[in-house]
């Protein structure tokens, strides 16, 4: 079972360019939605969180260090051809297959795409928890980063354009 | 007003009892409030359903613990209009609060010579930490001082001010005597001069609406078991960055970042402020205490409150040789009284047989009545639950005391 | 040993609930203990009946405020044997007590170039606050280290002791590890030097039988929480002589004897150190609490825990790939471990799921974790309404954990 | 009726010096079964703190005070024949009422008779709560202190007996 959802979840990749991030969030529910305990969905996280790699060492610096209370989780971005591009790593292993959906939804998206934008799959998943401001894991902190870096492009490119 | 008070008043299980075989009249309010039924149910399903230690952990328990923990600042954060969540620190009450802002503004803002100015209408909670750090510090107190109405002097107040001054702190509300200071004139003018304020609001919050940004206050403080919650459990407010500048007072769990043996760094807002397992089922009740208040309408609360005052007043200076020092234009909720040639202990015990509880006492306010040159008065303050029935026992308890005792 | 542990396991409602569709196995006791619902009840027939704010007041419900209060002092006394009532003061926390004893002690009784002996062994509590003390005052803060079975390496104690040193602090149990530290063979040490002891006992009290004129330390801490009392409620005790000898740390109300504006003199023990309005329902509540352990026995509970303890214990060691960092003589209650390589909190949440709440991180005892080089540990700790079935369920809970995070 | 028992607490006085304080408590527990309400009670009271000057005003000293937190309660002792002597007074009336009781109970009697009581009767008249630790009107010092007057005189009294 694990295998298919993993090929599926490669071709939602693949298709993410044409894909809104509505869809996309819509995409991964219904994913999670073929799970019926918390141990298949876990496994299906840490399947994700194994398989891809999420960031280059090179970047793992303390600069992109987002310091959660217990696990550590670095956050990479950059800015090119107009959309954002976002690399993360944890070194927890059910926070690093969280990331790998939220980058799988954000990244390689326009800024203001990204600072509009309203993820409501954590929640819809069940894993609401791990992006509560009382869970310090480093993810909801992750998020804010993430929207803080679009919106600092956004603002870079309306000032170049004027 | 209340259509039907008697809803109210059966909030409160306490209310409906008897002592020394007489109806009880709560006369004690501005000690301690009574907790409505709301309060004691969220208590026990909060200990009976979701008590665990919050933050920090992964578990349920302790995930649904901690978010309601952070929902109840939220709930006072709204309750006060706060601009930030994070300048709501819980603390164990008000004394804790002033104590905390005394310390931390003592270590970083106060040198030798430097001023705090207070007021002489000022509970000891907002008199003596002052005094001990301004001692440890070499530091000055002043005091805005009382006229013979029980009111403010504020003709005094702009000599009073001067480039030392660091901070001024009052109360919003004089327990003693239910004057309401005119903090509104105190904020602009020390603000004319940069000087932050600290509100003592233990005896407003329950009685009028607070707003922190339109006060403009750099700190606010009060008690929950003065506004219908739980003991153990108070809140300090204050402005982002007067919170972001002072250090820590108390240290421990939960207030720190990385601990080592040699040197420790911080936590953020609020947590700086809240060293240890904070009293976090007393927070809860404390914000279901607030939401029964947004239920009922601090206007309506008031304006009960407002009228029941009034009656009070009128029955009382009907009294012969009765001596009021609740005297101030704007007051509420508490009065101080003493019959001249009575004991203030003797009238509250005679009051205490026929079922009223009325404080005697200098009611923590040794200075204002020193000023009147009394050793205590007879308090009697109201609550939202309080009834005329209440304040006819009363007057007729005091007649039956003043005519022993003359 | 209980004939029926069923009957106590019934007292805490608590317990009997299912989260995340599983039956709770509530592990997590180190960082507070869950209530029995007779003291719960206790606190409800408090605010229902009694709640009045105490001290100084002539009224009835005042007065049995009052009384119920100072026979909650009396409780305690007699549980950890005090010799007498007035050495028990009341405060919020275990945090609370020692910020008190810390900065106190700091203001008259330490000098420049002072040191303050803790230990590499304790919750951040009974570091920070002597950390900044030692900050403020320019005293030295030095520590008893630990050896890799997760013991205090008493070999360099003569060392540390000095005729600099003004104070030893110890916890008595460690919450990260559960080591039971030698604090008898400590205290003994530090007074042949005359040096005063604090034991933090927030970690043993609620499993170990305590008496202080035994023990004869000078100060002894804990928090009500954690032995199955309500939030916001703690304990200091300090040797009459003592508490005498030091200033006050808070003040405000009822803490004070006379006030003016220029000058305040103190009250009694111990008044001297409860300022403002206590949390006198919180203590009611500890005390019932402390009642209720004495019904049903601390030797009753230190067997039962033991034998829980030998359990666990035994079943961890059975499982392949784990680190266990809880290897001293002498311990009890809490278990530090983890799979070397799996993060804690990964565990934890798997735990989670499976309806068992331990905690992950770094218990805040940071030096231990950087001790062992690591960034946290799982931490399962078990109190007197644990049984098999709990640990049966964390065991299997933890094998399907590390199974699928290996 | 306050007449009437006024005279009788008079007689009850005179007769003291032959009455045990178990006798005279037992007197006392006796006036106040008459009366079934705290009003009368406490009317009771109030007259025998007006009736019977209870110190000189000379002894009205700083070091003759014994500060309750509400009441002042001064208490002067001495030592006569064998026999303390005690006079106190309070500015609270009801409290000067119950001291008259007090001393009724107490004074012209030998060092250890005062030391040794036990003063049931402020319980059974229903005043126990004014002798509470609690109640910070000076009264439970000021039993303190009579009864610590009593221990000095009669240590005195030994180690000239010897
Ligand atoms: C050994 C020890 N000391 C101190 C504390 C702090 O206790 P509290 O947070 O209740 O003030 C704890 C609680 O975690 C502890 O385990
Ligand atoms: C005006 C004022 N300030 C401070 C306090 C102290 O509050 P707490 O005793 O709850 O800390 C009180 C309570 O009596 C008060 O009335």
């Amino acid at each position: 079972m694990h295998q298919k959802l993993y090929i599926y979840q490669l071709q939602g990749k693949e298709n993410n360019q044409v894909k809104t991030i509505e869809e996309v969030q819509q995409e991964i529910i219904e994913e999670f939605s073929i799970f019926d305990n918390w141990m298949d969905r876990y496994n299906y996280i840490i399947d994700i969180s194994k398989d891809l790699p999420l960031i280059d060492d090179k970047y793992k610096t303390k600069e992109n260090l987002i310091n959660g209370c217990q696990s550590k989780v670095w956050l990479h971005a950059h800015y090119n051809n107009g959309k954002m591009q976002y690399e993360a790593d944890s070194d927890a292993i059910i926070t690093k297959g969280i990331i790998s959906l939220l980058i799988r939804v954000l990244s390689n998206r326009k800024p203001d795409e990204i600072m509009n934008s309203d993820l409501y799959f954590i929640d819809q998943i069940g894993l609401k928890e791990n992006l509560s401001p009382t869970r310090s894991n480093g993810l909801l902190a992750m998020v804010k980063q993430m929207k803080l870096y679009a919106i600092a492009y956004n603002a870079r490119e309306k000032q170049a354009s004027n | 007003m209340f259509d039907d008070h008697n809803k109210i008043r059966n909030e409160f299980p306490i209310l409906h009892q008897q002592v020394h075989g007489t109806p009880l009249a709560y006369l004690d309010n501005a000690a301690t409030t009574q907790k409505p039924q709301c309060v004691l149910d969220e208590v026990i399903n909060w200990y009976t359903r979701c008590n665990s230690n919050i933050h920090r952990a992964v578990h349920y328990l302790s995930q649904q613990a901690t978010e309601k923990y952070e929902h109840a600042r939220r709930t006072i954060q709204q309750f006060i209009n706060a601009q930030h969540t994070h300048e709501i620190v819980f603390t164990h009450g008000t004394t804790e609060a002033i104590n905390t802002i005394a310390f931390s503004l003592g270590e970083t803002e106060i040198q030798a010579g430097d001023e705090i100015l207070v007021s002489q209408i000022e509970h000891h909670a907002n008199i003596v930490p002052w005094q001990l750090m301004a001692e440890r510090k070499n530091a000055r107190l002043k005091y805005i001082p009382l006229t013979t109405r029980g009111e403010l002097d504020l003709t005094v107040l702009d000599d009073l001010l001067t480039k030392k001054t660091k901070i001024v702190a009052i109360n919003h509300v004089s327990n003693a005597l239910g004057t309401i200071n005119p903090i509104r004139e105190i904020i602009q003018k020390a603000h004319q001069q940069n000087i932050p304020v600290l509100i003592d609001a233990a005896q407003s919050v329950q009685h009028l609406p607070i707003d922190v940004q339109e006060l403009d206050c750099e700190f606010l403080v009060f008690s929950g078991h003065k506004i219908y919650g739980p003991t153990g459990i108070g809140v300090m407010y204050g402005k982002e960055s007067w919170l972001d500048r002072l250090p820590p007072y108390q240290s421990g769990g939960d207030m720190v970042d990385v601990v080592t043996m040699e040197k420790t760094t911080f936590n953020e807002l609020p947590l700086k402020f809240e060293a240890g397992t904070t009293n976090y089922i007393g927070a809860v009740g404390l914000s279901r205490a607030v939401e029964y208040l947004n239920e009922i309408g601090l206007q309506n609360i008031q304006s009960h409150e407002s009228r029941l005052y009034k009656y009070t007043m009128a029955k009382l200076r009907e009294l012969e040789n009765i001596e009021i020092y609740s005297n101030a234009t704007e007051s509420t909720a508490a009065i101080s009284f003493n019959f001249p040639n009575a004991h203030p202990s003797d009238v509250g015990m005679i009051l205490d047989k026929l079922g009223v509880a009325v404080r005697t006492g200098t009611h923590c306010t040794q200075p204002i009545m020193q000023y009147f040159n009394i050793s205590g008065s007879v308090r009697a303050s109201i609550a939202v639950y309080n009834n005329t029935d209440d304040i006819d026992q009363f007057i007729d308890a005091l007649n039956r005391a003043g005519f022993m005792l003359q």
